[in-house]
């Protein structure tokens, strides 16, 4: 079990009153990476929200490298060694690119694999609009910042949220060529995607939620497309 | 004449554009479907619609009158009622009372009127069990459906549907397309955003697919389905 | 005589007024000590206005409803003594009440202090003080021993004080007639924070005597700016913000050779009616009593109980109110702060059954060498029984 | 030539409700608390200078260095053990929160220091003034300016140079995702109120030196640090110091015309600057 | 107990308490008529505000502008226009509502935490603006001449009804006119929000986006609120200044009296509850009674209770008592109808 970086088991969710995820299964082994797939609302960002700390969980219901950290707050869970980069990209809009990025470092540095430096070799694009402020870069180059951002704090899991979202596909290529790279630097990834050929190109695996539950997994060569369509939908077209 | 006018409207947020340019119309009683990419631009084309932002350019009519400036409030009055795409149910009310808001300010009706006309909405919907409890509570299905409920409560013209039949099972669904077609049938105009396709064919007779937040096109669904680029862009199938 | 007597007192004793209640609790403690000593049972019921005008009010209702007091006693800033007395006046309830000038005592009480034809007197409610026509009298001797260009320039706010002072009663009339011009800038509001306005008026007309009634923070603000902005008057003579010795020091070196009026001081030549001491005895033992320097409302609270005494002795049942009433009106002692006795000339006929005037004299603060400040007595043109200690200095 | 010295006047007494201000406006917009105690916790350090010079007889100027500290530690525990726990989407909380606390020191101050009028005294300085051409300038008020002019630098400054500026700014931004950053907001938070106290113990400084001060006058005070705050716009440390001279110089030429509009003239201004700019001189883009 | 028979059983209690209140004059000492008067008086300020900061979200600092030109238009009407104070009180709520529209004008341009510092501006410059009117004394002050409470309207009448002084007599009528105004503005409030104006302010309260897209006018709404809240709070400034009979621009402009109170009344006893104000205005009486002789330190414990409850009960004493207790007094709740199929 040593190679298992990031377990969740039985992880449930709240928003208020209403509940959002009904106990989630899910592990992650080192250097590889998954992919969650589902409809709107399934609760693909409720269970990022969880492992990253920002909606409580039980303790024991997440442990990242043999050590729990359900209770964790979001920093504390950053300082462990996992880091996002949320849907809608929410970068900080007071702030400029180069600033946006470099606070992804604040209060983490890991191993220090990433730097602003490499970032900036990662999407050169980035470097000559270092000064604008983060919110007046184009969609794609919004989301390397935001991937630049997650990147800084070296982390060990990283989840990407959506991060294809309303962008086009020549950009989507792009972000994605990363990957590799980001896999080399020892992180392990989750990407959260509704598009559902982008998720099966990148992941090693593959999870499927439909109303706060896995309702299907496996590599995915194994999946047909119509028992994702079922997965997806709850109904065969 | 036209019921809904959409003349080049454009909408950006920074260097973001969302609506480009769009121009549609909907006629008295008529179902469009609209699909579309994530990020695509239809909830913000419903925002636009029902006021909730103001475009940056381009002129909306409703029933003869142009709305483009007028605040979300008048154009309820005016009949455009409208369903979130994530449910936006008042928390603290009962699910009776959200309809009746919407019945009262909405629709102007009053008394016990009012009342006999939203507990009917709620038989409708399938709400009736739950019209007592607080809307805080709900499960997501049933804030799907208390949106479609208040939107009928506020008896519009025109009815705008923002992704109501995700994650439904296949009896439900069918139950939620039974609902929108008898809306459709008492003469209700419809604009239909979702992502389950065969509930959407089988209630509009017009497709529209926007993309980027420009219209790509419109028109027969079938037709339309069977675009080459449409399955591309649309349901990410190379062909 | 029936048993205990209830007396009311009301005083500012904490808010921004609570300067003028110093002495309360040590005038109070004698009070009841001597009064039993002379065979007379008295209560007295202390009632905090907590410099609140709205709070006064209540707290008299309470006196009169609540504990039914034969008599109230009220002390300090019309902003007490006024809501006391009209409630008062309306219950028909006696009350003697000191420091505040006679004018915003009496006009400020009246439904339309514009229209003298519709002022009314006062039943139940007796005041002694002094009153502007004094005041405006002590500075103007002080100004005549001085060699200036008699232009005056005044710091009136737009409060009780500072619009009384600033009215037909006030002194521009009492200016006019000695000769000298006035530059009045018109009434500002209390806590002001700047005064250029009002210095850059002073130089241009050459302003050479500056008087007013500001509030204490106010002049220490205006006093600053004058000095910074080069406005060099040969004489200040203010009321109201050089009272109290704490907020002279708190003005530092600033304050050396600034004027003021002074109502009650040890040095004055007078005699307690209830206890026999002379005012430095008076000042000695609430210094010992409270460790702190003497304070002139000091002799007028206690004078307060005098004619409280002296009414109570005179009376066949002192919780009779319109037998005190009447009996206060016919008051006639020589107390700590000289006599007092209603119905005089030296009030204006609409007034003198209620009022009952008090001599007025002027100070001069000293910086002593060890930073302190002494109050010199230096004019008693209206009061020369009250000797003076000391020859009026001009600034710099 | 009157014209010329009220207008100069004026700017000189906005430096002073600037200085009131930035501490205000930089709680204001970084975690959008309206700190309605603002004026008694100003109130409140300069009787902590007054007791320090008193104890240990110092000048004000040294006994400052003394007292901000001790306002720094006031201002940290304050936003840890009470104001984080009211932060929130919902503004009576916090609005209300520091209305009582605004209620309870002053009043505890009462208690403490008695209502008596008391000022710090800086020595000659306070007299003195420099000709300036045809005016004459008070060094003090110029002081005064000066040192807003600096503390606002300082805190720009510290706000767009500086790691802890960046964590301010993003946490400002979007709480929820600076704490995706590691950032914990509520220690931000904490710390620029802390900074804010350190602001508000120089204010002190300066309030306690130009006139009499006791423990009612904060609120007084305030109202003028909050009109400066809102003219400028939230968040805008420069605007905040716009608004205070627009403030000042409102007045200063309200008192001019007639000393009865003093006050009225600086209320009115903020009206009319509102009525046109809802959000202020120098709104911030994304409010 | 059936929900029905509950609520006539707080009815049948409620109107119970409401004749007793009314026979306190006949029966009663006149202290007790004079604290209940300011009692009722501060109830009347706390329900009003309660409307608006708790129901309306409209956080004001500056009812005392409402308060003060109440006062200062019924001294008007007795002093410069010879009324007598019953129909001068009518001229200075409406006074007040009057200068609301203004105020309502530029505060509504401001929003949250911009508003509070608006409105209390707004009272400052209303304040400063009446400290310029010479013929009501300025920034002296008025006293009502002498007499006028004596001689108002219904006073004779009261005076030979009940055989007692004139004095009494006028605080009886005063007495009585606070209760009758605490009565409806309470029953005013209930059914305001009762009524499907209540119903869209809560609506707004929970989402205004959504609101404003059932047709929920929010600026409209709270315009209306902040009007109406005006009129009463300006009734009451009026009526208080009978009794307190003297009139100043600090004394009638009070933040501390008019508004810091009520404010602290209102938390205590449960912001956004109905009866919260009730509850509130009864602990703050008892607290001033006992520890009004210790001056400031009544302020002190006054503001911590504030604090604490901000911090532990947001919803006050009421609130928490709901909550335990789950009894509601004057509940807002709309019943959906009973189901007429099957
Ligand atoms: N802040 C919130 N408060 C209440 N409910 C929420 C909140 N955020 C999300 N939800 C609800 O939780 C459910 C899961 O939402 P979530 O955002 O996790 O879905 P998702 O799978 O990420 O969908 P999408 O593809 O639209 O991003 C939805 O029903 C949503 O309405
Ligand atoms: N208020 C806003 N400010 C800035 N950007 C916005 C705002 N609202 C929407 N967007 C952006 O506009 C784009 C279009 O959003 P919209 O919600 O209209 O998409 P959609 O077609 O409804 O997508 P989906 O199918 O996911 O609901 C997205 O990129 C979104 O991030
Ligand atoms: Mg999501
Ligand atoms: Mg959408």
């Amino acid at each position: 079990m040593t190679d298992t970086v990031l377990s969740i088991r039985n992880l449930t969710a709240f928003y208020g009153d209403f509940q959002a995820l009904f106990g989630v299964d899910l592990t992650l082994r080192r250097g590889r990476a998954l992919a969650i797939i589902g409809a709107n609302g399934a609760g693909k960002s409720t269970l990022m929200r969880a492992i990253t700390g920002i909606l409580p969980s039980p303790a024991e219901a997440i442990t990242l490298k043999d050590r729990p950290i359900g209770a964790l707050s979001a920093p504390e869970v950053l300082e462990a060694g996992i880091s996002m980069v949320p849907e809608g990209r929410r970068l900080f809009p007071s702030l400029t690119v180069e600033e946006n990025i470099l606070i992804g470092a604040h209060s983490r540095i890991g191993n220090g694999y990433w730097t602003l430096e490499a970032i900036y070799d990662l999407f050169p694009v980035l470097k000559e609009r270092r000064h604008n402020p983060g919110t007046a870069l184009s969609g794609g180059q919004q989301q390397m910042v935001a991937i630049g951002r997650a990147l800084m704090s070296n982390p060990d899991v990283l989840l990407c949220d959506e991060i294809s979202l309303g962008l086009a596909p020549v950009i989507i290529r792009d972000i994605y060529a990363a990957f590799p790279r980001i896999r080399e630097s020892g992180a392990s990834v989750i990407v959260v995607e509704q598009d559902i050929g982008q998720a099966l190109k990148v992941a090693d695996h593959v999870f499927c939620m439909m109303e706060g539950r896995i309702t299907l997994s496996g590599a995915p060569g194994d999946l047909s497309r119509d028992a994702i369509h079922d997965a997806y939908f709850g109904v065969s077209a | 004449m036209s019921l809904l006018t959409l003349d080049r409207v454009s909408k950006s947020f920074g260097a973001l554009k969302v609506a480009d340019a769009v121009s549609f119309e909907v006629a008295p009683g008529e179902a469009l479907g609209i699909i579309g990419p994530n990020g695509a631009g239809k909830s913000t084309l419903f925002n636009l619609i029902t006021g909730n932002i103001a475009p940056n350019a381009g002129r909306i009519l409703f029933d003869g009158a142009d709305v483009t400036r007028k605040p979300p409030m008048s154009r309820v009055a005016a009949g455009i009622g409208r369903s979130f795409q994530i449910p936006q149910p008042f928390s603290h009310l009962s699910v009776f009372e959200n309809l009746l808001v919407a019945a009262n300010f909405g629709g102007g009706h009053h008394g016990p009127h009012a009342a006999a006309l939203c507990m009917d909405i709620l038989e409708r919907t399938g709400l009736g069990g739950v019209a007592d409890a607080t809307s805080g509570g709900l499960s997501l299905l049933q804030r799907k459906r208390l949106e479609l409920a208040r939107a009928m409560a506020t008896s519009p013209k025109l009815i705008l549907l923002d992704e109501i039949a995700g994650g439904l099972t296949e009896a439900e669904c069918g139950a939620l397309i039974e609902t929108i077609t008898s809306i459709h049938a008492e003469g209700t105009a419809i604009i239909w955003i979702e992502h389950v396709l065969h509930a959407l064919t089988s209630v509009v007779e017009r497709l529209m697919v926007l993309n980027f937040g420009k219209m790509l096109m419109i028109g027969e669904p079938d037709a339309v389905m069977a675009s080459p680029e449409v399955k591309e862009i649309y349901l990410g199938i190379d062909v | 005589k029936s048993g205990p007597i209830k007396i009311g007192y009301v005083s500012p004793q904490t808010g921004p007024l609570s300067g003028f209640a110093a002495a309360d609790a040590y005038v109070i403690e004698t009070f009841v000590k001597t009064a039993r000593a002379q065979g007379v049972e008295v209560e007295v019921i202390v009632k905090d206005s907590q410099s609140n005008p709205n709070r006064a009010a209540e707290v008299a209702r309470e006196l009169i409803v609540r504990d039914e007091v034969n008599l109230i006693c009220v002390a300090s800033t019309p902003e007490t003594t006024n809501p006391v007395c009209t409630i008062a006046e309306a219950e028909e309830v006696p009350v003697i009440s000191t420091v505040a000038p006679w004018q915003p005592w009496f006009i400020g009480q009246q439904g339309n202090p514009a229209d003298p034809a519709s002022w009314q007197d006062f039943d139940y409610v007796h005041h002694f003080f002094w009153g502007l026509e004094d005041n405006v009298q002590v500075f103007m001797n002080m100004w005549d021993m001085i060699d200036s260009n008699k232009s005056v320039g005044a710091l009136w706010p737009n409060d009780g004080d500072g619009n009384a002072w600033a009215s037909d009663v006030g002194m521009p009339p009492a200016l006019a007639g000695a000769g000298y011009t006035l530059t009045d800038t018109g009434r500002y509001q209390n806590l002001t924070d700047d005064f250029s306005a009002q210095i850059n008026a002073f130089k241009q007309n050459d302003v050479q005597i500056l008087t007013g009634i500001p509030i204490p923070p106010d002049f220490t603000t205006f006093w600053t700016q004058a000095k910074q902005q080069g406005f060099q008057p040969k004489m200040v003579s203010v009321a109201k913000a050089l009272l109290f010795p704490e907020s002279v020091a708190a003005l530092g070196p600033l304050a050396h050779n600034l004027t003021c009026e002074v109502w009650w001081s040890p040095m004055h030549p007078f005699t307690s009616s209830l206890t026999g001491q002379s005012c430095a005895d008076l000042a000695g033992e609430f210094e010992d009593y409270a460790g702190r320097q003497w304070t002139q409302p000091l002799g007028f609270i206690h004078s307060l109980f005098e004619v409280a005494m002296d009414a109570i002795r005179r009376a066949d049942d002192p919780t009779d109110g319109d037998e005190m009433a009447e009996l206060i009106g016919t008051t006639n002692i020589d107390s700590a702060v000289g006599k007092i006795q209603w119905g005089r000339d030296n009030v204006p006929p609409f007034a003198k059954a209620n009022v009952s005037k008090t001599p007025l004299v002027g100070g001069q603060w000293r910086m002593q060498d060890d930073g302190g400040f002494d109050l010199v007595i230096v004019e008693n043109g209206l009061a020369p029984e009250i000797a003076l200690t000391g020859a009026l200095e001009t600034l710099s | 030539m009157i014209w010329v010295d009220t207008i100069v006047q004026g700017i000189l007494l906005g430096g002073l409700y600037a200085l009131f201000a930035a501490g205000l406006s930089l709680v204001f917009g970084i975690m959008r608390l309206v700190n309605l105690a603002h004026g008694d916790l100003i109130v409140l350090a300069a009787f902590l200078i007054l007791t320090v010079v008193n104890l240990l007889g110092l000048s004000p100027f040294v006994a400052v260095l003394i007292a901000v500290p001790v306002m720094f530690a006031i201002g940290w525990a304050l936003q840890t053990y009470v104001l984080n726990r009211v932060l929130g989407d919902d503004i009576l909380p916090p609005l209300l929160v520091t209305f009582g606390l605004s209620v309870v020191i002053q009043n505890g101050l009462l208690e403490g220091f008695s209502a008596d009028s008391q000022k710090l005294s800086a020595g000659p300085i306070e007299a003195a003034s420099l000709p300036l051409g045809p005016i004459t300038v008070g060094v003090m008020p110029l002081l005064t300016l000066i040192s807003a002019v600096v503390v606002i630098f300082a805190l720009n400054r510290l706000f767009y140079r500086t790691k802890l500026g960046r964590a301010f700014r993003a946490t400002s931004d979007d709480a929820v995702t600076a704490g995706l950053m590691g950032i914990r907001p509520r220690n931000v938070f904490a710390i620029a109120t802390g900074i804010a106290m350190v602001v508000a113990t120089i204010a002190a400084l300066y309030l306690g030196i130009r006139a009499n001060f006791d423990p009612s006058i904060g609120p007084a005070r305030l109202i003028y640090a909050f009109e400066a705050v809102i003219i400028g716009g939230l968040g805008s440390l420069w605007g905040t110091l716009a608004g205070g001279i627009l403030i000042g110089v409102a007045q200063a030429l309200g008192a001019a015309v007639n000393p009865e509009w003093q006050i009225l003239a600086g209320h009115v201004a903020f009206v009319l600057v509102l009525l046109i700019r809802p959000r202020g001189l120098f709104p911030r883009a994304n409010d | 107990m059936t929900t029905s028979s509950k609520i006539t059983l707080t009815r049948a209690f409620m109107a119970l308490v409401f004749v007793a209140l009314v026979c306190v004059p006949v029966i009663g000492s006149r202290a007790m008529v004079q604290d209940l008067f300011m009692v009722l008086t501060l109830l009347v300020l706390a329900l009003n505000w309660n409307m608006l900061a708790g129901f309306a979200g409209l956080v004001s600092v500056g009812q005392q502008a409402f308060v003060g030109v109440g006062a200062y238009a019924m001294f008007g009407g007795v002093i410069l226009w010879g009324w007598d104070p019953l129909p001068a009180i009518l001229l200075g709520g409406l006074a007040a509502m009057l200068l609301s529209l203004p105020i309502a004008f530029f505060t509504f341009r401001l929003n949250g935490a911009y508003f509070a510092i608006g409105t209390w501006v707004s009272a400052e410059i209303v304040r400063l603006s009446l400290a310029q009117w010479k013929a009501l004394g300025g920034g002296t002050g008025t006293s009502l001449p002498k007499g006028t409470t004596k001689d108002m309207l219904g006073v004779a009448q009261i005076k030979e009804l009940l055989g007692v002084s004139s004095s009494a007599a006028s605080d009886a009528l005063t007495y009585w006119l606070a209760l009758a105004l605490a009565t409806v503005t309470l029953l005013a409030g209930y059914l305001f929000l009762r009524s499907r104006m209540g119903l869209g302010l809560q609506a707004i309260r929970d989402n205004v986006e959504a609101a404003r897209s059932v047709g929920v006018d929010p600026l409209r709404l709270k315009a209306l609120v902040f009007v109406l809240t005006a009129f009463g709070t300006g009734l009451c400034g009026a009526l208080l200044f009978i009794q307190i009979t003297r009139v100043s621009p600090d004394a009638a402009f009070s933040v501390v009296d008019w508004t810091a109170f009520v404010i602290f009344i209102t938390v205590i006893g449960g912001i956004g509850t109905l009866p919260g104000p009730v509850v509130g205005v009864l602990v703050f009486y008892i607290l001033q009674r006992a520890l009004a002789d210790y001056g400031t330190v009544y302020l002190i414990v006054l503001g911590l209770i504030g604090i604490v409850i901000m911090l532990f009960a947001r919803k006050g004493l009421w609130g928490m008592f709901t909550e335990k207790t789950g009894i509601e007094l004057l509940p807002l709740r709309h019943r959906a109808l009973p189901r007429s199929d099957t």
